[in-house]
């Protein structure tokens, strides 16, 4: 169902010809246009939309998802799935601020959420590297348990956090713009370079494009694995870092469905559910487009049962509409 | 220590839990040798070759490269110590380009640790030029023909600058002109004293490319010989271990009145083909690689769409739009792509053996099972397949028994014109003469039969006549009572049509 | 209380009347009381406070409580409910997520012949229960109001963070609206939203867009503490925790924290522990086989700034 | 990333050799063995469990999880997978409920509940089929749409049902077994003879295993795929009517996680996610282990926090362990 290599959409073209933006835009098309349609249709029918305080905390809103989604993304080109991102996220943003209120360095909370993260990556990949187990189940199975621990360890309780320099990962600004925008842009330089420009990244999508061919061209694909979810982990703990600074306190029952909304970004921008196939710049496209329908459909005041209707929809509709581009381009 | 040997393996032992898959087996190859690996269908040729590769570990047995033991744990073990391998299966990641598929799992670096694409792509042309290969860099493998990917394999292969290269089945998705281009490579890195293991059910090309042969069965070294003192027959005799006589044994299929017409049928490859099929005939199909064979099979078994023409069974036109309703009409195809298209492998052989005679025995939610059974003994011995019951795994077949157990599939649905697509493809000697005599006999009994091949001593032994196609159409019948028939006659054909 | 709860009646309309009377402690107790308890979503803070209420009131170490979450998922209430009466509870205490559905498991209990106590919301069908003992989500509603407008000086404009596919929720934006509607002519309520889930997390980018939507904001209704502390980082965050009032639901501690730091107007309170509490001393009474009111209304009471302490 | 054919699990490997229950038994003995292993020790450490009162309410309690799992298992075993049940069950518990109280006669209502299922799932399925886009999208959207949907028909409000024989079909016994038994049992019948004695049930393991092959083979597998994912929303929206009738009403918020629950009960019996494999009498043992755990953990007063730890461990286990028992057989 549904198992075919877009010949247009692999998101290695780079090197050899010409400008790699461009193709990187050709491919991404359909959802820049609908992004921008987006923002144009609002900054019309709205006069708050295209307003800078709005399209910033627009920026800002993304920027958790953005950074799921990340993960998610690095993980769909390897082949897998991962639904534990949303307990991983909560429990990252208990820890970090527990720590941080138990009077440890900033640096040293967040390294240690981070390294939660990792480990719970680690275990989610080599459960999935080492058997045959489906990675939905394995990941499904990890986010009832790492919810249920920090339920456990809570006591269900949110905790308010005191230092206000840690709450302002979420909230500050630099040069008036958001600092969760300079997390993501820095995540996103570091991710490219690794995606793009390691043989790492290369086997990363080696592995999600046919795994057995990898394997026999020397990859290990095993390891591979691994450390993607690991970087699936630490991507989603930061998320929930950034989360909890942003909500003043690390609370146990949030991030609940996170693993969708990124999901649906990733897709959205490109990136393939049969591996081998995505880009994190699409994904940033694709977090941007449910960020400015939400944002756009709270300040149109469309009632929120609708919101369901018209979000659903428009995933639907922005996927058949880049299915539709690339059949076209198949038959060409 | 020098040794006048570029590889040895000696004493390999290897089981798959309790299948014993090599059993004692050594070989050593001198450089610039090239080493034919012969062997029926599941001797052990290829897991010998994974060994050697650092993809699967023998359980006994050492390496040696240059008379110096050699521990072979990973496949960058292999690399490093000058190995490399054209897998038996196309392997390659069909959404990355030509250029990150050659140099995958070896990437060449720049002096920050970042992937060197300049150089990437500098070495990929070149190796590609080598090969007369007129293909971008920075495309993409996917919706390259299966012959196109191959030749990328062998290429990415001889570029390695190996001392040994494996070649595991390179020809058998490639035709004529394709396969001299890879002898051409193979001589020049002869001359490199490049040793080579080349595999191959191809008996000519050993004969051809090969100066020494070696001979598993079952897993046992059976021998090792010169070519040039080695006759086929005995080849053979020590393959299948026993007196073998002749593989093309069968008299030729001689056709009835014609069966099946086929009126200027164009799909979006195939352009205006037409052709007689008669009853009880063998039509082979020829042409080169891409020539559209296969396609004007797919058309006429309703899985491309038929743009126009037209399709008569015994005098009655046709409607074919979809697989069910060539079925219906009495068509049946026996895809080239055996795993892919032809199999269920993940279950048994009785479920795929009666899968297109389901009705003959569900029906009103009941399944009568003597009658199940029947169908499947009937065509268990039919076919003599080896197994070890029907509620095997396919999968776990070996490719001959795998290819006859699709034959079986469609011969219970007792069709008027079997399609053949590559039949033979990676099949060894003993299971192709099976196939031979099924053919004839099939045809003795009434069924047309339209085999596409790209052996061609396998078309010109078995065929009634001889279809030649080339860019999508079918360029010239031959008959053998009317026309003289060579294989540089039918190479011409399929060379010239192109050139019109 | 709003977690994932629901209640479609609220039939006590007075506000903070009638105060449970305190149960006598003179019942001599021949039998141990088992009893067992439904609650909604124990990951909501207020069925926290409910159930240690309720430990508090045990009298003895014979005495036992069972706890069941039912995650906010009306099926598994009715299965808890069912597995609490078959490992032989001798009372049970639920806290509907649907007034309406329960009447299943409330007939089942009746077969049983284990006698129920419906806390903190209502049931449909309150002949199938020996007591029900609730706050009043509508009158949280009209004090929020209050409080609101009080802080506001009776003029502006507010938003409204609701989850009204949740009866209690709905309930108390009910009781908001009405309110503001008929006495406070000069507070507009501009807009009201879902949240998806009644987390913080799921608020907080409803508040932003609100923020942006509206700069003349100066108020929000949340229906939850949860849902208030997304609301109040979105303020922080964009500098106007000053200029735009909050008013929440619950009561909760992590609300008397937003209180005391001068981030929340006011939380209509109802009494956790207290309806933990009377639910406990009312199962007591059932077990000695005394009489038990059928209705208790548990006091609502407003916290802000001058009573958090 | 785990792509197998389990040798052994394969659905159909009926003729040939005799006993296809001992078969089955065979196949399925990691969660049998699961399931009887949890009712063992609940009897010895609970005297709650082994009362015929508490089994038969955990059976009542299992039927709309069966139910659900039932169309997700043929959904699974064709190569897909059906995000949107939940969602369906709620709307049509609605639907039900609505017409139930319009006065139209109770046949009539659940018709049209199962109708309106079969049209959502045919609607998943037909996209699904002549796209490429991935299940996992499709019904994703359809999930949110129709959840949507629900709560603007609704309000957001459930609906009380007035229609006392209504309520029977879930609350009501018959010959001391809940009512819903038989309407599992007799689904299950159904659905028995469908998936093993008939072309098309062999069709949807075909498309499952090798949808390629299936095409080559004459099988129509768009049109399989349609008919299955038509199924699967039916088989959803039953389970809507049945959840209808115990809750006495039609709620547009229930049946949130449905598909969660279904999915692991039929990973848990056997179905594999590479499609192919999978049985229905798996699916209903896979459901009780759930079942049985969830009681236990109830009857052994577990702290609903720790709940979610041991579910999360409990499905990751069972699916170790059968995992390695797949790998024993195929090493052998
Ligand atoms: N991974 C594996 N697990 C179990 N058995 C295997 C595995 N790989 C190969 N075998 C078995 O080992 C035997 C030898 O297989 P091998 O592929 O080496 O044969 P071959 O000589 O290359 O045959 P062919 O000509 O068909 O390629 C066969 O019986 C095969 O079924
Ligand atoms: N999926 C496809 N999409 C586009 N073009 C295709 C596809 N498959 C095949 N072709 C093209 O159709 C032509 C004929 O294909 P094909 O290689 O099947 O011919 P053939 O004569 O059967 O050769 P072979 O020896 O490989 O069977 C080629 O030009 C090939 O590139
Ligand atoms: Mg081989
Ligand atoms: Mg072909």
């Amino acid at each position: 169902m549904g198992n075919t290599n877009h010949p247009d959409s692999a998101a290695l073209k780079s090197g050899g010809t010409g400008n790699v933006a461009v193709n990187w835009l050709r491919r991404n098309l359909a959802p820049i246009i609908a992004v921008l349609a987006l923002c144009v249709a609002l900054s019309i029918t709205t006069n708050t939309f295209l307003v800078s305080t709005n399209l910033l905390s627009l920026l800002r809103q993304s920027c958790v998802n953005v950074l799921i989604a990340f993960g998610i993304t690095c993980v769909l080109i390897c082949g897998g799935i991962d639904l534990s991102v949303g307990s991983c996220a909560a429990a990252a943003g208990v820890i970090t601020v527990r720590l941080a209120n138990a009077g440890l360095p900033l640096v040293v909370c967040i390294l240690t959420a981070l390294v939660f993260g990792a480990l719970l990556g680690l275990f989610n990949g080599y459960v999935i590297s080492h058997t045959t187990i489906p990675p939905f189940i394995v990941t499904l199975s990890t986010q009832i348990i790492i919810r249920g621990v920090g339920y456990v360890v809570t006591g269900g309780q949110p905790t308010q956090c005191t230092n206000e320099t840690f709450n302002l990962i979420g909230t500050g600004d630099l040069f008036g713009i958001p600092t969760p925008v300079f997390v993501v842009a820095f995540v996103f330089i570091v991710l490219f370079f690794i995606m793009n420009r390691t043989g790492f990244g290369r086997h990363v999508y080696a592995t999600g494009g046919n795994a057995e061919a990898a394997k026999y061209a020397g990859v290990n694909t095993k390891s591979v694995q691994m450390r993607v979810f690991m970087m699936s982990g630490m991507l989603a703990a930061l998320a929930g870092v950034v989360l909890a600074a942003r909500l003043y306190s690390g609370q146990p029952s949030v991030g609940e469905g996170f693993e969708r909304d990124a999901i649906a970004a990733s897709v959205l921008g490109g990136t393939s559910f049969n591996g081998g196939v995505g880009t994190l710049g699409g994904t940033v496209v694709g977090a941007l487009i449910i960020g400015v329908l939400n944002n756009g459909m709270n300040l149109l005041r469309i009632n929120s049962y609708w919101q369901f209707v018209v979000r659903g929809c428009v995933i639907l509709g922005a996927v058949y509409i880049d299915y539709l581009k690339k059949a076209r381009t198949l038959k060409k | 220590m020098p040794s006048e040997y570029t590889l040895e393996m000696n004493n390999i032992f290897k089981s798959f839990g309790s299948n014993k898959v090599l059993d004692d087996v050594s070989i050593s190859i001198k450089p610039g040798e090239v080493r034919a690996l012969m062997g029926e269908n599941g001797a052990g040729k290829s897991t010998l070759m994974k060994i050697l590769g650092g993809i699967y570990h023998a359980d006994q047995g050492n390496i040696k490269i240059d008379g110096e033991a050699v521990q072979i744990n990973t496949v960058d073990d292999a690399r490093r110590n000058g190995i490399s391998f054209i897998h038996q299966e196309i392997s390659n990641v069909p959404s990355m380009t030509i250029a990150e598929n050659f140099f995958l799992g070896k990437e060449p670096k720049t002096k920050a640790g970042l992937i060197d694409q300049r150089k990437m792509h500098r070495d990929t042309r070149a190796a590609l030029d080598l090969m007369g290969i007129d293909l971008p860099t920075n495309r993409q493998i996917t919706g390259l023909s299966i012959a196109k990917q191959q030749m990328l394999e062998i290429a990415r292969a001889i570029n390695e600058n190996a001392k040994v290269i494996i070649m595991d089945e390179p020809t058998a998705s490639l035709a004529k002109a394709e396969v001299e281009d890879l002898f051409r490579q193979v001589k020049m890195l002869k001359e490199k004293n490049v040793a080579i293991i080349y595999i191959s059910h191809r008996m000519e090309e050993t004969f051809l490319v090969c100066d020494t042969v070696t001979v598993l069965r079952d897993g046992k070294f059976i021998g090792t010989k010169n070519t040039s003192e080695a006759t086929e027959k005995e080849l053979i005799s020590m393959m299948v271990g026993r007196k073998f006589d002749e593989i093309y044994g069968q008299e030729r299929a001689v056709g009835g009145e014609t069966l099946m017409q086929v009126k200027g049928l164009c799909s979006k490859v195939v352009k205006d083909v037409t052709f007689d099929l008669k009853k009880g005939e063998v039509l082979g199909f020829a042409g080169l690689v891409g020539a559209g064979r296969t396609e004007t099979a797919l058309a006429l078994f309703g899985i491309d769409k038929i743009h126009s023409g037209e399709v008569w069974i015994e005098g009655k036109k046709v409607s074919i739009s979809s697989p069910k309703e060539a079925i219906r009409a009495g068509i049946a195809l026996v895809p080239e792509d055996r795993k892919g298209q032809g199999l269920f492998l993940g279950h048994s052989i009785a479920v795929n053996l009666t899968f297109q005679v389901l009705k003959e025995f569900i029906n009103n939610l009941r399944i009568n099972r003597k009658k199940e059974a029947n169908l499947i003994s009937t065509y268990q011995n039919k076919l003599s397949i080896r197994m070890a019951s029907v509620n095997q795994m396919v999968g776990e077949l070996s490719g001959g028994n795998q290819q006859k157990v699709v034959i079986s599939k469609w011969l219970a649905s007792k069709p008027k014109v079997l399609i053949l697509d590559e039949p033979t493809r990676g099949i060894d000697v003993g299971a192709k003469a099976e196939i031979y005599k099924l053919m004839s006999d099939l045809s003795k009994e009434g069924v047309s039969i339209i085999m596409i091949s790209s052996e061609l001593p396998e078309i010109i032994n078995n065929s009634s006549r001889i279809a030649v196609m080339s860019e999508g159409r079918l360029v010239k019948i031959l008959d053998p009572d009317v026309d003289e028939i060579s294989q540089e006659i039918i190479m011409s054909y399929a060379v010239e049509g192109g050139n019109k | 209380a709003c977690g994932n709860s629901s209640t479609a009646s609220s039939q006590a309309s007075a506000a903070g009347s009638a105060a449970a009377s305190a149960a006598s402690g003179k019942t001599t107790d021949k039998k141990a009381l088992k009893i067992g308890i439904s609650v909604p979503n124990l990951t909501n803070v207020f069925f926290v406070q409910i159930k240690e209420g309720m430990q508090k009131a045990l009298k003895s170490p014979d005495d036992s409580l069972v706890v069941m979450d039912s995650q906010g998922d009306q099926n598994k209430q009715m299965n808890d409910v069912i597995d609490l009466i078959n490992q032989g509870c001798n009372v049970i205490g639920l806290s509907p997520i649907n007034s309406d559905g329960v009447r299943a498991t409330l007939e089942t209990c009746q077969k049983a012949g284990v006698p129920v106590i419906a806390f903190n919301v209502g049931v449909k069908n309150p002949e199938l229960v020996a007591s029900t003992i609730v706050s009043d989500n509508e009158a949280s509603g009209h004090m929020c109001a209050q409080a609101l407008a009080k802080a506001l000086n009776n003029k502006g404009n507010v938003v409204e963070i609701t989850f009204s596919t949740t009866t209690t929720c709905h309930a108390r934006q009910k009781g908001f609206e009405d309110e503001i509607k008929a006495n406070y002519p000069d507070i507009k309520i501009l807009q009201s939203k879902d949240v998806e889930k009644a987390t913080a997390d799921y608020s907080q980018p409803i508040m932003v867009d609100f923020i942006n939507a509206y700069p003349d904001l100066n108020g929000v209704f949340t229906i939850n503490d949860p849902t208030a502390r997304g609301a109040i980082s979105a303020l922080k965050e964009a500098g106007k925790i000053k200029d735009v009032k909050v008013v929440s639901v619950d009561g909760s501690d992590e609300g008397k924290g937003f209180i005391r730091a001068g981030e929340m107007v006011a939380s209509a309170a109802q009494d956790p522990s207290g309806i933990g509490r009377t639910t406990v001393e009312t199962a007591y009474k059932l077990v000695a086989g005394e009489k038990v009111e059928a209705n208790v209304i548990m006091p609502m009471s407003i916290i802000d700034a001058s009573n958090v302490g």
